[in-house]
């Protein structure tokens, strides 16, 4: 049997760790450390207790239970997101505790830093396991302030300008998801997940419900009419803060869209999921050429983020009433996919971060001068390449390979040939940086001053670019734990 | 038999891991990196031999890992792997040596071995894949691998080549994973079969059966260097001379070779495809392909670019053997696979040896090396003599096996096109020669730094080695005999 | 007050009143104006929720919603308005 | 039309202006404003029809969702105001930068 | 204030982008309104549970009970939110400290209203915070009370100095959280699931996070319309 309390205290001691943090300014960086390795025991924990006893529980907070109560829900999907947000978590920690120590940041900032990472931390988790609506609209705001509060952090002009668009995109999509919610919840008298999937009918307030909680989700999670704002932050913040806006935030509005598609409007959609498909496409293409124009290295990992999150978003189409089998493949496809994207996105942006603190700039066209003076760092941005390049082995592969298989065995050559296109023009925007590691450049090249990188930085990004390629070998049992507790076929139970 | 064992997975991990390690080491710590590659070379040979003569009993190794759902990371030693695997295990030791003696003292070592032993653990995974999927992480795993190593010198033109490369080779990788995923999503099930895997399928999927085998064929043939698939192969040659030694006779364009073969005996069955008629324009492609290499050959003056081109038309042997559809043909094929790389690697050794002790990279700055470098060049004329079938050496086993399969399987006209190629391979190999040996050097030699034994040594073994190979066909564990071996199973099997 | 269900006079009035005084303060052309009307706006808001029988909404609409936003945006307007007045140092 | 459905509506028109408001406006303070009126709207329709129930008993729980929503609206402001003061300190301007001006180093 | 030299494209960009926007949302505004106005009139039954497990909350009004008992877990989160916005108000670069020194002096008239409103304030800020359990009121409002007395003091040219951003300060900001998270934690205690209060108690303790809560809630309410760390610092 599993321990129901541990879900809830992912929640908790982040928290616990923030407030800490906000009050110890001093020693915030070992706090928020102690926090990450706790943190990671209990999911480890917690993920150990859900492989021996499958099953999807839940956890009713206060003894309430739905619909008067709050309940928390635990299954494959949440405990896959849950480590996705754990380990990239732990890494960028890890980072960040050399990070905010090096002399341009002073300790206001680390201290900052902790606790809003902290708090940001907290309301991850406590979206991937809440399964309540309105419950669901806090941790967005958690989430969306903290990341907002995080890009400012940077204090440039750019990081400012592009964190208020960024607040004011978040607050538009939180609005929208807040508005639907009350149509919801004053059509169905409940804002509980699992109770609404019972009662969900096709109304013109349920249709409209849809529309607004959808536009808002894809607006935070920046589908590709939608992902202006992306760009400028996640190019603009400080790098561990870059990572995890890629890595985490984005999927998390992706991951509550899916969950809301799977439990509640998969039976009252009408050409949303076709919609949803055609956007990713452009998605793809769209970023990735603007991938590919781009002169500055973060700028380039920001919209190939764009490029990749359209990949997800294939899956609603590709997964949209199949057989039993076919459909979980597609969902694994996707999420697989999401999860070797947050390693190998956060890899990539710590990468940059080290090459934009070692030579003061990120410039790709100066990328060999500083690339064969840090070969550990140069090693972790290829292999991350490597897994959006979606080229084996890796967890790219693997989530690709999924989504192809979908999309070939229905015949939409359209979606496989958007999926193999993705492929080629991210090697082309990959290679674009790696080709300029390989050349004469003396090692006692012109740059001004050189600061020397803290090891920890260099592995760090390299062990999450590891992972990503790792996810590649063995995918068998993750995709096994993707599946417990039946998530995808909630409405033909079955299989 | 089959039997599970560890085997195949521990000949991949001796090239693998050695790799893995040399990353780490630091830049100048030769002697480690070279015990390490050593170590890892003999002892790969030493698994591969033990292996071959149980084979040669007809016992199959195989280890299964999961890996998706329902498809399986198979690493496998039939005899056609075990073919593939030992040449790329000999050459590897040799080239290793070779690469040893040539890199002394240039920058970036670490990297390059790194990625050399990359490159041969991936070229084992090829070979001794189990199923299309294996094949697939493998291949693609070479194609990176291979990256770094033709852009080591990090010139303009080294980097150009590199895109090029990188453009020809990840566009055959999408195609060979489109017809993949498609095969897969047909037959539910990728694992290499003699006789195929396909036949069973309904006559109504056979348009797209086709389909995929161009799909298939056309990921496999921008490694072989098909025509029009062959653009990055001569730009390749400006990579250090042992890397083209590696790309041309061992790891790249063996590995679309190789997979091509597999394509027709394991995945499709010679007969089904014969049936399905993808194989007579396969035979026209490699035709035209063998006719096309030859005759630009013929106008290059820098002389690797000469030899790739020569591959481009030699490795198409390979492809058109086995395309004749008959047993004898087959063998030709398959033996020209070892003979091909045997002979191929000899040349880029002299052709390396010339451009490191004497800076000659032209033909026409050949005149009279052959009185400067005596043994090099005598180890070129056999290979070259070898390429153009001068018995006994064995590139004539080739030749002659391919002309009596396409007597065999009625195709007269492909022993023109042999006929053809044979006198292009002497019309732009003598000329070579003839300068080497019998033309005035114009200016006087002046007094030239001595070849390095390490050098040396190599590119003679390869020569004397490929006479062996023709010399001693006949015997038992030759390359001719174990081709025999494997078109028995593939052929002769009820 | 117990709420009838069908509306009087008085929230016709409030209705309009509430979406005519956002108007105005969304598109006034003077900033303070825009602000001061916004924390009239709140107040209305907060007789509305009296009106809706939700007399904690109220409070905290009149105490959050008007009052302290207002302040708050108050505020703001001045540090603007004064940095304005400066020669603004801005390089646009 | 019952009192709630009318607040109700009330709310989806205040929505729908500072929708289009903060679409329109450029002024920061002003685009702030904008989803001040537009999470007041938001409020109204949670709550207007908390009494949208058989004879108007009034159900406490959106009361509660909107007195949450009220303090993170506030939050939320408070944090843009000062994000927009210091943009206004270091580029002395208070709109967004249009496309061509944006990452200009 | 708008940008200077409008030029015609610009001009014309503009209004596509007004008639585009004015389109968009009038369409949002209809599908809405209609939408609601097919609102069914649903069933009273959660209202039901809520007036029966009332007693069982500790206190008997319902708003309070769902806010700090039933949905706990919500009202905790959205105090983090608050503190969130003051870390991050905080984190940002302090503003120029002689732009604030020319803030204008206050009158004398708001001086002595302050002066008369703050015992005021204090005591409606008490009851509403004692009301809360059985009437409206509760811990926000009491707080917004007091932020809003903060601010009043405030804006009488009391700045609040850096020093007092120290420790202890922080700690009020934080106590209504810690409070709050003990509390909750207690229900493991008794082998009880996170927030569970036993009815018993349950008045008292909301009573006890209340408190704490409506001072956390006034002070960073108070401290953020400073809109940044307060300085004085170089």
């Amino acid at each position: 049997m599993i321990t129901p309390d541990l879900g809830i205290t992912l929640v908790v001691l982040p928290l616990t760790g923030a407030l800490l943090a906000f009050l110890i300014r001093k020693h915030a960086h070992w706090i928020g450390l102690g926090t990450a390795l706790a943190v990671s025991l209990i999911l480890a924990s917690l993920l150990t207790d859900l492989v021996t006893s499958p099953g999807d529980y839940y956890y009713t907070l206060g003894g309430w239970g739905a619909p008067l109560g709050i309940e928390l829900h635990l299954d494959g999907l949440s405990a896959f997101m849950l480590m996705a947000s754990v380990v990239t978590g732990l890494g960028v920690s890890l980072y960040a505790f050399s990070y905010f120590r090096i002399p341009p940041q002073d300790n206001g900032k680390s201290a900052a830093f902790w606790s809003l990472w902290l708090f940001l931390w907290a309301g991850l988790n406590a979206l991937f396991l809440s399964a309540d609506l309105f419950n669901l609209y806090v941790t967005l705001e958690l989430i969306g302030l903290s990341a907002v509060a995080l890009t400012a952090l940077a204090g440039s002009r750019d990081a400012l300008i592009s964190a208020i668009r960024y607040l004011l995109t978040s607050l538009l999509g939180s609005l929208c998801y807040l508005l639907g919610i009350a149509l919801l919840y004053h059509t169905y008298a409940t804002v509980d997940l699992t109770l609404l999937s019972g009662r969900i009918t096709a109304q013109p307030s349920t249709q409209a419900a849809l529309a607004l909680i959808t536009a808002g989700l894809l607006l935070k999670s920046a589908l590709f009419p939608l992902h202006f704002w992306l760009p400028p932050a996640h190019g603009s913040a400080a790098a561990p803060v870059s990572a995890l806006l890629s890595a985490l935030v984005v999927k998390a509005s992706f991951y509550l869209l899916a969950r809301l598609w799977l439990e509640l409007f998969h039976p009252i959609h009408n050409l949303m999921p076709d919609l949803l498909g055609w956007f990713g496409a452009a998605a793809i293409i769209w970023g990735s050429l603007l991938a590919l124009r781009q002169i500055r290295l973060k700028l380039l990992i920001a919209y190939s983020t764009v490029a990749q999150l359209g990949y997800f978003f294939l899956v609603f189409p590709l997964a949209d009433n199949q057989s039993d089998e076919m459909l979980v493949g597609a969902w694994q496809g996707a999420f697989y996919m999401l999860l070797a994207h947050a390693f190998a996105k956060s890899a990539m942006f710590l990468a940059a971060g080290n090459i934009q603190l070692f030579s003061g700039h990120d410039r790709i066209l100066e990328f060999d001068h500083i690339a064969q003076r840090l070969p550990l760092t140069l090693a972790a941005f290829s292999l991350a390449g490597v897994s959006i390049m979606g080229l084996p082995p890796s967890g790219g592969f693997t989530g690709k390979w999924l989504l192809l298989e979908a999309a070939i065995a229905q015949e939409r050559w359209g979606y496989a040939i958007i999926i193999l296109m993705g492929g080629l023009l991210a090697a082309g925007y990959v290679f674009k940086v790696i080709g300029h590691a390989f050349t004469q450049a003396q090692t006692e090249s012109f740059i001004s001053e050189t600061r020397t990188i803290p090891a920890m930085m260099q592995w760090v990004a390299l062990a999450l670019a590891l992972v990503s390629i790792l996810l590649g070998c063995y995918p068998a049992p993750l995709l096994e734990l993707l599946t417990i507790g039946n998530p995808f076929n909630f409405f033909h139970p079955g299989s | 038999m089959i039997t599970q064992s560890w085997l195949p997975l521990l000949v991949l991990l001796t090239s693998l891991l050695s790799g893995l390690i040399i990353f780490t080491l630091p830049e100048n710590n030769v002697r480690t990196r070279t015990t390490l590659n050593l170590l890892a070379a003999f002892s790969k040979i030493g698994l591969v031999s033990w292996m071959i003569w149980h084979i040669y009993q007809g016992q199959h190794y195989q280890i299964h890992i999961q890996f998706l759902p329902n498809i399986d990371f198979i690493l496998q030693m039939d005899p056609l792997a075990v073919m593939f695997v030992s040449l790329s295990a000999v050459l590897w030791l040799v080239t290793t040596f070779y690469a040893i003696g040539y890199l002394e003292g240039s920058p970036h070592r670490s990297r390059f071995f790194g990625f050399f032993s990359l490159c041969v653990a991936a070229t084992s995974g090829v070979a001794m894949a189990g199923n299309l999927l294996t094949f697939l992480i493998c291949y693609e795993l070479l194609t990176l691998a291979a990256y770094p190593l033709i852009v080591h010198r990090g010139t303009e033109a080294a980097r150009k080549a590199g895109r090029t490369y990188l453009i020809y080779t990840i566009g055959g990788g999408v195609s060979l994973l489109t017809g993949t995923v498609w095969l897969y999503t047909l037959t539910g099930t990728l694992d290499f079969t003699p006789q195929g895997f396909v036949q069973q399928l309904s006559p109504a999927l056979h348009p797209q059966l086709t389909i995929i085998f161009m799909l298939l064929i056309m990921g496999l043939g921008v490694k072989a260097a098909l025509v029009p698939l062959h653009g990055w192969l001569p730009q390749a040659m400006v990579a250090p001379a042992p890397v083209s030694a590696l790309l041309h006779a061992v790891a790249v364009v063996k590995a679309g070779a190789f997979g091509i073969v597999r394509v027709l005996y394991d995945v499709y069955g010679i007969d089904f495809s014969a049936t399905l008629g993808v194989t007579a324009p396969l035979v026209m492609l490699a035709a035209i392909t063998i006719i096309y290499g030859s005759l630009r050959a013929l106008t290059q003056d820098n002389l690797k670019r000469r030899l790739a081109f020569s591959t481009v038309s030699q490795v198409s042997y390979i492809t058109l053997g086995v395309a004749l559809a008959g047993p004898i043909g087959a063998i030709g094929g398959l033996v020209h696979l070892v003979h091909q790389g045997l002979m191929k690697i000899t040349l880029f050794f002299c052709a390396g040896n010339l451009a490191e002790t004497l800076g000659i990279h032209k033909i026409s700055e050949m005149k009279g090396v052959g009185r400067r470098m005596p043994l090099t060049m005598t180890a070129f004329t056999l290979a070259a003599l070898g390429m153009i079938g001068v018995p006994p050496i064995a590139g004539f086993i080739s030749k002659w096996y391919l002309g009596m399969g396409a007597l065999q399987s009625g195709l007269t006209w492909v022993i023109g096109v042999l006929l053809i190629s044979t006198l292009l391979n002497a019309a732009y190999f003598l000329p070579i020669l003839y300068t080497a040996w019998f033309d005035r050097p114009d200016t006087e030699p002046i007094a030239h730094p001595k070849t390095s034994r390490l050098l040396l040594w190599p590119p003679l073994i390869t020569a004397l080695l490929s006479l062996a190979a023709g010399l001693f066909a006949a015997l038992p564990y030759t390359p001719l005999e174990w081709a025999r071996f494997i078109v028995d199973l593939e052929f002769l099997q009820p | 007050m117990e709420t009838t269900l069908t509306p009087i006079l008085l929230d016709y009035l409030l209705a309009s009143l509430l979406t005519l005084v956002a108007a105005l303060s969304l598109f006034s052309h003077n900033l303070f104006r825009a602000i001061i009307l916004y924390i009239i706006f709140g107040l209305l808001l907060g007789f509305t929720w009296i009106r809706l029988d939700a007399p904690d909404i109220a409070l905290a609409e009149i105490a959050i919603g008007a009052g302290l936003t207002g302040a708050l945006l108050l505020s703001a307007w001045a540090v603007l308005a004064r940095k304005d007045k400066s020669p603004c140092k801005s390089k646009m | 039309m019952t009192i709630a459905i009318l607040y109700a509506s009330t709310g989806i028109g205040l929505f729908s202006l500072g929708l289009y408001a903060l679409i329109v406006l450029t002024h920061l303070l002003r685009k702030l404003l904008a989803i001040n009126v537009m999470s007041c709207g938001v409020f109204l329709v949670l709550a207007g029809l908390a009494a949208h129930t058989p004879n108007a008993i009034v159900d406490p729980i959106p009361h509660a969702m909107v007195i949450t929503g009220i303090v993170v609206a506030i939050a939320a402001t408070a944090l843009g105001l000062s994000i927009l003061l210091r943009i206004h300190a270091l580029t002395g301007r208070v709109h967004l930068p249009g496309v061509d001006e944006q990452f200009d180093d | 204030m708008q940008i200077k030299n409008v030029t015609r494209s610009e001009k014309l960009h503009k209004l596509a982008l007004t008639i585009f926007s004015a389109i968009l949302v009038i369409c949002v505004a209809i599908g809405l309104m209609i939408s609601v106005s097919f609102l069914p009139v649903r069933d009273a039954e959660l209202i039901e549970i809520v007036s029966t497990q009332l007693p069982a909350s500790g206190v008997s009004h319902p708003v309070t009970a769902v806010l700090l008992n039933f949905r706990g877990y919500d009202t905790l989160l959205e105090m983090a939110v608050l503190l969130l916005a003051l870390i991050g108000t905080w984190s940002l670069a302090p503003l120029d400290v002689q732009a604030d020194d020319t803030r204008h002096s206050p009158g004398e008239m708001l001086d002595s209203l302050t002066r008369l409103l703050t015992p005021i304030i204090v005591l409606v800020a008490g009851y509403l915070l004692w009301a809360g359990a059985h009437a409206p009121g509760g811990a926000f409002q009491a707080g917004a009370l007091l932020a809003s007395l903060g601010v009043m003091i405030q804006l009488t040219g009391w700045k609040l100095p850096i020093e007092l951003t120290g420790i202890y300060l922080r700690f009020i900001h934080v106590c209504g959280l810690v409070v709050f998270l003990l509390v909750a934690a207690s229900g493991w205690f008794n082998s009880a699931p996170f927030f569970s209060l036993p009815p018993d108690l349950a008045g008292i303790l909301i009573l006890l996070i209340e408190t704490f809560a409506m001072l956390s809630i006034g002070l960073t309410l108070a401290t953020l319309f400073l809109l940044g760390r307060p300085h004085s610092t170089p």
